[in-house]
This record gives C-alpha cells, sequence and structure tokens, in this order.
C-alpha cells in the first residue's frame, strides 16, 4: 500500500523536478517549487515522519514562495535563454548518477525492520522514553533531550543565518532608484483588496492559535518549536501582504524581532547553564525538578519555547530585510 | 446503523471523488484561464464538503471529527479567497498589457 | 474504501500536475499549484485515516490554514512589480 | 518486488542529480539556488525514507496500544531540523545574490566573473 502511494509521489516529484530545472522562467519555477514542497510533506506523511511532514507544511506553504518571490521582485523574473552548453555537465551528473544508483543495490529495501539504521539507538530510544521523560512523541524527545547539543547548533545555525541575511542586505541600496511616484501608497499591500483582507482578518488569529497548539502540544502530537516558529511567522507574514509592511512592523517592531532572535537563543543556552549550575552536566535536565522525569519534561517544555521563539524572529527578520530592500515599498 | 454509516460514508466518497475529477479534467480542458478557474474553484469546495464529510461521518463524534470540522471551514474560507486573489492578479495583468500596449512605452 | 477516495485523489494531482507544466500562462500555473494545495489537504486527511492515527489531522489543519499565503503573496508580487515598473523602465525582467 | 524497495533510493539519486545538474549546468544565480534546495530536498527524502519500517507508525506512543511496531525516529529529528535550518540559509544566498544584482546588474555567472575579470 505504501508502495503504490509511493510510486505515485515520488514519479511526480521527479516530473516537477525536471520541469522546475528546465523552465526558463524564473517564476514559473518557483510555482512549481511550491508543488514540489506539497508532494514532499506528502511523502513524508505516508513515510510516518508526521512532524518532518509539518515542518515542510508550515515552511513550505508560504514562507519558503515569499521569500523566492521576494528575491525576484529584487532581482529578475526571467532566465535569459543562454548558451549554456549542457553537455559536459550533463556527463558529469549522468556519471555521478550510475554510480550512486550502482550504490543503492546495497540499500536495504524500504521497510526493512532488520536495517543497520534500525539496530542501534533508535530500539532505545523507543523503548525508555516512556520511562525517562514521559512523553508520548519520541521525536520530541530525542530533538530536546537525548540530542539536546544537535538541537542546540541547529538553533544557532538558524541564528547565524538571520545575522548574516541582515548584515547583507540592510547596507545602502545604490542611489538612483528610491524615487517614488506620488500616488504609489494606493497600490500598497492588498489594503483595497476587501475579500482577502476580511478572510485574512479572521483567519490571523487561528493562524497564530494553531501556532501554540503546535508548540505546547508538541509532546503528544506532532509539532515542537520549529514548526511553531514557521507557523507563526506564516501568520505574521500574512498579516504584512494584507497590511502593508508598515502595519506588520508596527505590531511587531524590528528590535522586537531581533530580540525575540537572540532570546530564543539565549533561553536555550541559559537552560543549559541553569542544569550545570544544578549540578548536572550541560543540558541535563533532569535536575530541573525534585523528580527526574518532570524535571526533563519541564526542560524539554522550556528548550522548545526557546527553539520556537527564535525561529519565528528568524523568519519574520528575514521576510522584512527582503521587503524593505525593495525599492516599491 | 454502522452499516447505513458505511453506506453514507461511500456515497459522499463517491461524490466527492467524482467531482473532483471533473474538476480536474475541467483544469485540464478548459479554454481559457477564466474558465479553468472556474472549473478549479467550485469543485474544489464540493469535492472538499463531501470527502470531509464522508470521513467525519466515519469518525463519530471525536476530537477528529472537530479537527476535520475546523479543516473543511478554514478550506471553505481560503480556497474561494485564493481563487479571488488570482483572478485579480490575472485581470490586473491584462489590464496593463492593454494600457501599455498602444502607447510607445516612455 | 479510504484508499479508493485517496487514489482518486491522486489522479486528480497528477492531472494538476500536468496543467502545472503545461501552463500556459504563470496564471495557470499558480492556478494549479492552488488546487494541489486543496488536493494535498484531503489526500493528507484520508491517509490519516487510511493509517488508522487520526491525531495526524494536524497536518491537514496547517495546511488548510496557510496555503493561500502562498496564493496572496502572487497577487502582492504582481501588483508591485506593475509600480515598479514605472520606477524603472528594466522592471522586473532581466536585461538582454 | 524487491526492486520496487528501491525505488525510494532510485527517485533520491534523480533528484539528487536533478538538484546537481542545476547547480552546476544553470548560469543564473537564483536557478542555481533552486537547484540547491531539490538536492537538499533528496537528502531529506533519503533520510526519510531510512526510517520507514515495515506496519510501522510514526513514533508517537499510543497509550493502550501494545505490540505496535514504531519507525525509526532518529532521522526525523535530523531531518526536522535541517528543514528550518535549510530554508533560512537559502535565505541568505538570496539575500547575496540581490546584493550582487545591486552592484552588477546582472545574476548571471558568467557575466559577474567578466566583470570581475575587467576591473
Amino acid at each position: 500500500m505504501t508502495i503504490l502511494f509511493a510510486l505515485f509521489l515520488l514519479t511526480m516529484l521527479v516530473i516537477t523536478a525536471v520541469a522546475i530545472v528546465q523552465t526558463t522562467d524564473l517564476f514559473a519555477a518557483v510555482m512549481l517549487l511550491g508543488i514540489f514542497s506539497l508532494l514532499m510533506a506528502a511523502n513524508f506523511f505516508v513515510l510516518d515522519a508526521a512532524d518532518v511532514a509539518l515542518t515542510e507544511a508550515a515552511v513550505g506553504a508560504g514562507i519558503s514562495t515569499v521569500l523566492f518571490l521576494g528575491a525576484l521582485a529584487l532581482t529578475a523574473a526571467r532566465e535569459r535563454p543562454a548558451a549554456d552548453r549542457p553537455w559536459l555537465p550533463l556527463l558529469v551528473v549522468l556519471v555521478t548518477a550510475a554510480t550512486v544508483v550502482y550504490a543503492t543495490f546495497d540499500k536495504p529495501a524500504l521497510g526493512d525492520p532488520n536495517a543497520p539504521v534500525h539496530q542501534h539507538v533508535a530500539p532505545w530510544y523507543l523503548s525508555e522514553t516512556p520511562r525517562l521523560i514521559d512523553i508520548p512523541n519520541v521525536v520530541t524527545a530525542v530533538l530536546g533531550s537525548y540530542r539536546g547539543y544537535d538541537t542546540l547548533g541547529e538553533v544557532f545555525v538558524v541564528f547565524a543565518a538571520a545575522i548574516g541575511v541582515l548584515f547583507v542586505l540592510s547596507g545602502d541600496r545604490p542611489v538612483g532608484d528610491v524615487i517614488r511616484p506620488a500616488d504609489a501608497p494606493t497600490t500598497r499591500g492588498l489594503k483595497h483588496h476587501l475579500i482577502p483582507r476580511i478572510v485574512g482578518k479572521l483567519l490571523i488569529p487561528f493562524i497564530i492559535l494553531f501556532g501554540l497548539y503546535v508548540q505546547f502540544h508538541g509532546e503528544y502530537g506532532p509539532g515542537g518549536g520549529f514548526q511553531a516558529g514557521a507557523i507563526i511567522a506564516a501568520g505574521v507574514i500574512l498579516y504584512a501582504l494584507l497590511q502593508g509592511e508598515g502595519r506588520a512592523l508596527a505590531a511587531l517592531p524590528e528590535p522586537v524581532l531581533k530580540a525575540l532572535v537572540a532570546g530564543g537563543a539565549l533561553l536555550y543556552t541559559l537552560v543549559g547553564v541553569v542544569c550545570m549550575f544544578l549540578g548536572g552536566n550541560f543540558l541535563e535536565y533532569s535536575v530541573l525538578a525534585a523528580d527526574s522525569v518532570t524535571g526533563q519534561q519541564v526542560g524539554i517544555i522550556l528548550i522548545e519555547a526557546g527553539v520556537g521563539v527564535a525561529v519565528t524572529g528568524v523568519l519574520l527578520c528575514i521576510f522584512h530585510a527582503f521587503a524593505a530592500r525593495d525599492p516599491a515599498h | 446503523m454502522n452499516l447505513a454509516l458505511d453506506i453514507a460514508s461511500w456515497v459522499l466518497f463517491g461524490i466527492g471523488s467524482l467531482v473532483l475529477f471533473i474538476g480536474a479534467i475541467g483544469v485540464l480542458r478548459m479554454p481559457t484561464l477564466y474558465t479553468r478557474m472556474h472549473a478549479a474553484s467550485l469543485t474544489d469546495s464540493l469535492g472538499a464538503i463531501a470527502v470531509l464529510g464522508g470521513i467525519m461521518l466515519q469518525a463519530g463524534w471525536s476530537l477528529a471529527a472537530l479537527k476535520l470540522l475546523a479543516i473543511l471551514l478554514f478550506l471553505l474560507l481560503t480556497s474561494p479567497t485564493s481563487s479571488y486573489a488570482l483572478a485579480n492578479a490575472a485581470v490586473l495583468a491584462e489590464k496593463r498589457d492593454a494600457e501599455s500596449a498602444p502607447e510607445p512605452s516612455a | 474504501m479510504y484508499i479508493t477516495v485517496s487514489l482518486a485523489i491522486l489522479v486528480t494531482m497528477a492531472l494538476a500536475i500536468v496543467r502545472a507544466l503545461r501552463g500556459p500562462s504563470l496564471y495557470d500555473r499558480v492556478l494549479a499549484v492552488n488546487v494541489f494545495g486543496t488536493k494535498t489537504v484531503l489526500l493528507v486527511s484520508v491517509v490519516a485515516y487510511l493509517f488508522g492515527r487520526p491525531d495526524f489531522l494536524d497536518l491537514a489543519l496547517a495546511y488548510a490554514l496557510i496555503n493561500f499565503i502562498g496564493v496572496l503573496a502572487v497577487l502582492e508580487f504582481f501588483q508591485s512589480r506593475g509600480l515598479r515598473r514605472e520606477l524603472d523602465a528594466s522592471g522586473g525582467e532581466e536585461r538582454s | 518486488m524487491e526492486l520496487l524497495g528501491l525505488y525510494n533510493y532510485w527517485v533520491f539519486v534523480a533528484l539528487l542529480m536533478i538538484g546537481f545538474y542545476a547547480v552546476i549546468a544553470k548560469s543564473n544565480l537564483v536557478k542555481k539556488l533552486i537547484g540547491l534546495s531539490i538536492f537538499q530536498a533528496a537528502v531529506f527524502l533519503l533520510y526519510i525514507s531510512m526510517d520507514k519500517v515495515e506496519g510501522g507508525t510514526a513514533p508517537i506512543i499510543q497509550a493502550g496500544v501494545v505490540d505496535q511496531v514504531y519507525s525509526n525516529p532518529l532521522p526525523q529529528v535530523l531531518i526536522l531540523t535541517a528543514i528550518v535550518v535549510g530554508i533560512s540559509t537559502t535565505a541568505l544566498g538570496l539575500a547575496i545574490v540581490v546584493r550582487i544584482k545591486e552592484a552588477y546588474g546582472t545574476i548571471k555567472e558568467h557575466e559577474v566573473s567578466a566583470m570581475d575579470r575587467e576591473a
């Protein structure tokens, strides 16, 4: 049954990918990338990775399209059909592909329970999580507790990427293209479109609420800080699209966003340091409460909150950095 | 009772699948953008109602049914909105092209 | 029962992809993305029941809530691109 | 049936190579970044394909259900964080492309390097 879905979805995935690379219209490529992301999420879901599918949904269903369109607005929407010489790259690609395909014949088949990857730590995680941490979602347990160092590292990578975007895009724009016609403000945002504005007004609270649900329900179902951060950021981006950048920045000013980015990463680190002060190792949550299971749960909730705050801040900072660069804004 | 529910679900699933399929053919075969949009947006709504309704009958009174109801509600709100936005963007572009075509670009 | 309807949805998804590949206009592609998004919501809901884990409906809920942001971004893009063209003659097209 | 079990990996290879081709053959920098996203997605697919266990379900333990097989949580954790990291690094790449466009007036790789040579 899974195979049937896989055949369908994966084949569509490959066709879409070929089309993305082939088209010379970058705008079309971005639209197809949206379809690609939807297919990817459906695939993850079919392959039992509900948490990953939710992350892909939260990131791919809005934020990545918005970012790519923002970049296209600042560069060019068409790729010139150029005199690329495709033969050498094609040869390189085919040779590499043949090598890797040959290597796949040694891979265990899909779903093989005896595959090496299922033999080592994973069974321990699955059998010990109910005893040690007592939360149903093992993915959250691994993310927050067993591999907390990794996640801290990832949070700092995201943090560094945001700082990089802010550095690269916050310099002065080259002079000459900042003249703005006097009647420009009429086209700012989608304010004068009644239907999207009202529907957006209805939906934004639900999006934020759903983000908070994903954040705090992450121990029991698919969810957690990364997904929640992306969903909440998508809600605020929707607000910015509908009401204009200015209103969104008035609601969440840039210093606040930067504070969110730094604060989230700081909260995560502080939890680790507090663990050290209480006599444990860095990020050893068991010491946070009298009972080690409760301690673990408190630690995971705190660091997930840190992750959620940081991711929201990072994605919004990036979005505003691109939007602020646009001469039409 | 269970049998009745099952039959009702089957009927709804059948209607939903059929409507979605017809809509997809319409999106593929209709001659212009606006007719394609028309085919897509109407069948999307009815198909979603039928399919999600069918699942809801199977779910019974539970949290899942509530979630399905929420999904249906949000779909019914967002899907026409995006059709509206899309049609609007297309009309805007057409109008702009028509305006810019007769006069030589300055 | 679920498998039948999920197969029907997969077929409609494939047809939507054909429309996305054929274009011809940009708006046809956006339309295809939109149709595809709705179909994904339905597919995920059905598959959640097919696998017997209805608590995974959260994914469908997420898509139902935020999928249309992309389309609104497209509308905004074309609006401000028109504006930008007035500002700058070379506009959204790459110089050639 | 044996070979169908490897289909996921072949799709992974195909996607990987499509992305790779875009990165090395296309000279438009945005297109290169799009190729890089596809490349990234291929790796995600590889990891998630490995986590599947036949007859398993997502690793969220169901209360009161015994003898349930669960898929492997570890690759999921790695990819979950990688997706968010992926979008932020792509954004950084796009930011650099925007600055290149402003400084050089083009986003074609060979034109940019030709201008560098002249300068």
